[in-house]
């Protein structure tokens, strides 16, 4: 067993994989009272993979994830409060609402997202990683995703290209057996994933992704190496989800028996009773940890409730940066405006806007949300647990 | 006739093709164990077997890649690329390779191969799993292109396309995997090129794609309930080959026209439509024909804005009436609007 | 102003660009050592360094997505795909992630990237390297598209293009980089969404894109030297935005309208903007708007199968003639013909 | 060395480089003379890598290969007179002239083509051997590749497929130690090609692609166990190309000297010196052998200057496999035409077309040939080399 850290590092550890799964927890009650939308894929069982991992990183280094990452966006210190919001689809929401679940962001933090497409953030890694040391900078980018995604055209590319340009990437697969339903044996040939990398050039670890000890011990190693020597290595982190791949997975694939015997290994109590018998924290402590991570989740969930939706105007924006450079598609303006435009002083309404479209009805977002209102549209729940 | 949902249809159309010919092979992530993403294709792997109902890695371009190799040299794969935002992963095996090769190998090959998938927002998935985009794959020749709307067309249009010798971009739709409806009991094929004539009417025209046939269904009721307007609804059914004489018939009895859909407004299904309608039928029409599609925005998750995103019922409506010259016309303004209406009143 | 070579011009923008900002960075296959497959990138390695001009593995869609990454942190890629055909390797990157990162993520990031690549027919290079593809990339939201025609245009607008914060596809062509023409010196940037008057005219207004606005302009010298008819040319220049006004503007002095593009006819660019200019300018309009485009086929390879799969001159006169309906209209006719006209006579 | 086949087997495959190599001579020859179009792709110096893995192959195995393909479909048995055919865009070309240098195709001798994409035919190859296994059949795929290819998405995404599916395929990747300009090293963070499938669950072998005899034994090897086992192989056959790129290549960025020494490697003449010190051949039936090959090359040219061009009218020809159910996008059918088509009885006219086009202009073609003959359009040799 690896050297526990110091006692405040260790409570840390244990608060934070707690706040990750009081989190979850709630997210998905949210969600069956239909407070969340889309897709939820729950990182429950992932957690010590999680802070593990992030903790091996400094502050200004790069952390970039999955669909599955509200615990990513938690581990960097966004709050819990915008991560809620975002999952509610409010203004206050990490990603401003626009994202949900699956596309988390905080640039302050260094958060790099969360992605919807499977594979689609490992160039962006190497990107991230590139910039980096192009600027000079020692930041390291930490790069999680799954073992499904190991089978992606991106990960023999993205792996090829980090190890010849020799980018400070760190590449972890969150082995948690599966992608969706399909069992690891079923969807990759070789299964020994960190030997994965091998073949392109990119060095392997692997680590115990219940024991956030192991975890963090092992990812530490990856992030000095990859720091000093500036080449990528590929750790896997042997896990496990809990819960389905997204909340409407029945679960036909594996058996209850396979569940309940990874769930003996549950990290978060299990690090838990490790520090009470390390003498680091005691029974009392573990309960106050919990409640505030409790506590923390209800905060989150009154703020939430209480943040604004986004308002129809807020439809178009951010679509483009605009300057005077990006007229929108139709360019209604006049020659007056245009005249203006050449002279650069833009009007904020046409340039905010960017003028995207030609027969703009105010009333109609009115119109619909009473028609939606009255349920006329007939939608269901997506059943995609994808 | 039976009561069937859309997901039984296309499940019915892909047992009776599995059973009926035994080069019919379906591949794709999650299909098998899992059943599909959306269930499709529940229960096919436990009668057919792994042999015929494979589970692949996730490995768009190249799952669709194995369809055109088997395809060309013996089977009739069925690929489903989960949902239609991943098939731009595999955009280079669909376009530059399933549709290319029987021409660019001067006809000695044949790529009867299906990519199914479905499109559409209305599930807050947001931006990288909400899009309709079948007009990016209208665009390409040697593709055909189906984008069913209802059970009896899913069924029968995946009979056909199944049995067409040419790569086939099967277009199905998240939000009608529910809807239940008449299919006709066995073998009835729906062919590509027929336009279903969904509602007749005289007033005006309304084109629906995809799902928004079934919207367009719904506003023509409005127009006549609550405007006394009588819509002729018409669902393609197919883009590629398109029955324009059926759209371009209507137009000519109604002078007057509506193109409904999901995706972009720009580069559209309704822009194509709306220029072929002007260059067929420019001495016909009494008002410009009017398009009304999704936002030009990526999907957003929240729930408030992705309403307003994709075009429902008032839209619908409010396009016709200008199309009637009913409303005043909009002029181009700069203000937030909801997924819209394109045109100005005549 | 200096005479340069299309080429020539883009090689000085990049020059230029990689002189005043540390942040620019060039990645492609081939661009370094071996000076760009079409020679653009051409000694800037020597002159900037591997540091600063990287050769990429053979990997679009990990090269797009790494530049995507370098420009939501500070760098400004230039990221170089061979041609536009390969871009389909790359299109996830392009649409799910680079055109929707800054909305997705409620504007936190910009990614100030731009992917230049050429497109178009005429080298006999076949169906995987010779479409236009300008429609695919229109068609989507959060992404800009410039496709300059000229060496000065070349040169403004990619200058333009790396000091703009979003993503832009700029698409070059293939056929032009040989083409010599009037470079203005130092910082003249071409604004986006600002279309260029080619040539002034009365009679007929004549859209053309990317390269096809050279084959409007010579076709106008003709119209006006063998017809007596003076069109108006118009060069959008960038598709997204698009300098609608310009066009508009034109249509309603000319009251006739042809565009010419040399991508498929389905979905296409022409599509899009004959249904703007039908909407916005319906009642100005004396005949429907007439597109010619590139036949719908792949591209075959034998010289005069290519000749008359995208459009040349004689077309445009046609389209034009018709259009001012001096030329019978053609009815539907299912015999063969070249990249062609579509539209009837008014 | 490998032991020497029967010396009739040694004469064919002598017979067989010999070919290859003077009719790629010729090509390039064809080629500055404008008889050929677009880009030309010659393997010279590649024929022992070609010869040696094809003729490990029984006629009813696949083959499948790249841009650079006229070896491929000559091995196979394309007569040369439809390869140049197909050079000169005619309507005899192997491709019908569809296709060019970069696509040869050849159906009935399991010549599954040429791909201009690169890294698109991988693929396609798994697909082609799942349908040979699906169906029953022994036959094995043998699929081509060069280095630079082995960097792109569907490699690792399609060696782990086939050793997942244990699909009967031998990748064989032709190094020959560019792609394009880039030199291996430049390119791919592992060198050491036969080892890039092995994180992938694909053995690797290597072979000398300079000498076809080993590359004969090595590939019939790979052959027999991937027929037997029924699971990927991957071959690397190092090897060079003595020419450019393409035509259009100033080769900056190898020297003469790099060149010449694999020269002196060359194996066309080093295997034609091997049967003569074997005493298989003679110096006579070596120029004998010579002088067949080019007299083929001659009657190809021949042919191919004999074989019309396609004529206007064909160019809608083979978008679609055409039948009752695929119309044409315009439909312009009249009602009549419809009740035929109802009652199935479809007149050729509209079926075999499909109505792709509305406003046809029969006199187009004609004034556009002048047109161009004229040189109107100004167009220029493609200076890609790619
Ligand atoms: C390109 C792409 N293909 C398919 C999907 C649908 N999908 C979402 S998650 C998933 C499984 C991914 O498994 P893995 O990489 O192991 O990650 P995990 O969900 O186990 O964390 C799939 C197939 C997707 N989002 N993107
Ligand atoms: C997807 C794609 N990207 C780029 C190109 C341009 N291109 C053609 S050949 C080539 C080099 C390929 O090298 P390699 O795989 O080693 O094969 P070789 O040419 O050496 O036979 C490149 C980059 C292409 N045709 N397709
Ligand atoms: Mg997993
Ligand atoms: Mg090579």
């Amino acid at each position: 067993m690896p050297e526990l850290p110091e006692p405040d590092v260790a409570r840390e550890w244990l608060a934070t994989m707690t706040l990750i799964r009081r989190f979850e927890e709630r997210a998905g009650e949210m969600y069956a009272r239909a407070k969340v939308g889309g897709f939820l894929h729950l990182s429950i069982g992932e957690e010590a993979t999680i802070v593990g991992s992030a903790r091996a990183l400094r502050d200004s280094d790069y952390l970039i994830s999955t669909y599955r990452s509200h615990g990513h966006a938690l581990v960097r210190g966004t709050p819990p409060e915008n991560v809620m919001a975002e999952l509610f689809g409010r203004v206050d929401g990490c990603s401003r609402g626009r994202g949900g679940s699956m596309h988390m962001f905080d640039m302050q933090r260094r958060f790099m997202g969360g992605y919807g497409i499977v594979g689609g953030n490992l160039p962006i890694a190497a990107g991230i990683a590139l910039a980096g040391d192009y600027l000079g900078s020692e930041d390291v980018t930490l790069c999680t995703f799954g073992d499904g995604a190991s089978n992606q055209g991106t990960f023999g590319e993205t792996l090829n290209l980090a190890a010849l340009w020799r980018l400070p990437v760190v590449f972890m697969v969150t082995n948690n057996q599966f992608g969706m339903g399909t069992s690891l044996r079923r969807h990759s040939a070789v299964t020994d994933l960190q030997r994965k990398g091998e073949s392109l050039g990119v060095p392997g670890m692997r680590c115990d992704g219940m024991d956030v000890l192991e975890t963090n011990a092992v990812v530490s190693e990856a992030v000095r190496r990859v720091r000093e020597e500036r080449r990528p290595v590929l750790v896997e982190a042997v896990t496990y989800r809990f819960r389905g791949h997204s909340m409407a997975d029945p679960e036909e694939y594996r058996s209850k028996e396979e569940v309940a015997s990874w769930r003996e290994r549950d990290p978060v109590p299990g690090f838990a009773e490790l520090l009470i018998a390390e003498g680091v924290i005691d029974e009392a402590e573990r309960q106050r940890i919990d409640e505030e991570a409790i506590a923390r989740v209800d905060a989150a969930v009154a703020f939430a409730d209480a943040s604004p939706l986004p308002t129809p105007e807020s439809l178009y924006d951010d679509v483009y940066v605009l300057d005077q450079e990006v007229r929108g598609w139709y360019s209604l303006e006049t020659a007056d405006d245009r005249g203006a435009a050449a002279g650069g002083d833009e009007g904020p309404a046409g340039a905010e806007r960017g003028d995207q479209r030609a027969a703009a009805n105010d009333e109609i977002p009115q119109q619909l949300t009473e028609a939606l209102a009255a349920g006329e549209d007939g939608r269901e729940r997506s059943e995609e647990p994808a | 006739m039976a009561q069937m949902r859309y997901r039984e249809a296309l499940n019915a159309a892909l047992r009776e093709e599995l059973q009926r010919d035994e080069r019919v092979v379906l591949m794709g992530e999650d299909i098998g164990v899992f059943g599909g993403a959306f269930k499709v294709t529940e229960g096919l792997l436990e009668e057919f077997g792994e042999r015929r109902v494979r589970d692949t890695p996730i490995s768009e371009n190249t799952i669709v890649g194995v369809g055109v190799g088997a395809a060309m040299t013996g089977l009739r794969p069925v690929v489903e690329l989960m949902t239609i935002n991943f098939a731009l992963l595999a955009f280079d095996q669909i376009v530059n390779h399933a549709a290319h090769i029987h021409y660019m190998f001067g006809g000695q090959a044949r790529v009867p191969l299906v990519v199914r998938m479905p499109q559409g927002a209305g599930h807050q998935l947001g931006p990288t799993h909400s899009h309709c985009l079948e007009a990016l794959f209208l665009h390409v020749p040697g593709l055909l292109v189906a984008v069913p709307s209802t059970p009896a067309d899913a069924k029968g249009l995946l009979k056909t396309a199944i049995r067409n010798e040419n790569p086939v971009v099967f277009i199905e739709h998240e939000s009608l995997y529910g809807l239940r409806g008449e299919v006709p009991e066995g073998e009835e094929l729906v062919p590509f090129g027929r336009a279903r004539v969904a509602r007749e009417g005289s007033d005006v025209t309304i084109v629906g794609i995809s799902r928004m046939a079934l919207t367009a269904e719904r506003a023509a009721e409005r127009l006549a309930s609550e405007h006394g307007v009588q819509a002729e609804v018409i669902d393609p059914r197919t883009l590629r080959p398109l029955d324009l004489d059926t759209i371009l018939a209507s137009v000519r009895k109604t002078n007057r026209c509506v193109i409904v859909e999901e995706g972009w407004p720009h580069g559209g299904v309704g822009a194509n439509l709306a220029a072929l309608i002007a260059e067929q039928a420019f001495d016909d029409l009494d008002a410009p024909v009017q398009r009304v599609t999704g936002a030009d925005v990526p999907m957003p998750y929240s729930k408030p804005l992705e309403d307003i995103a994709y075009p429902h019922e008032p839209q619908v409506v409010h396009a016709a009436l200008l199309a009637l010259g009913r409303e005043p016309a909009i002029a181009g303004s700069a203000a937030a609007e909801a997924a819209g209406v394109h045109g100005s009143g005549a």
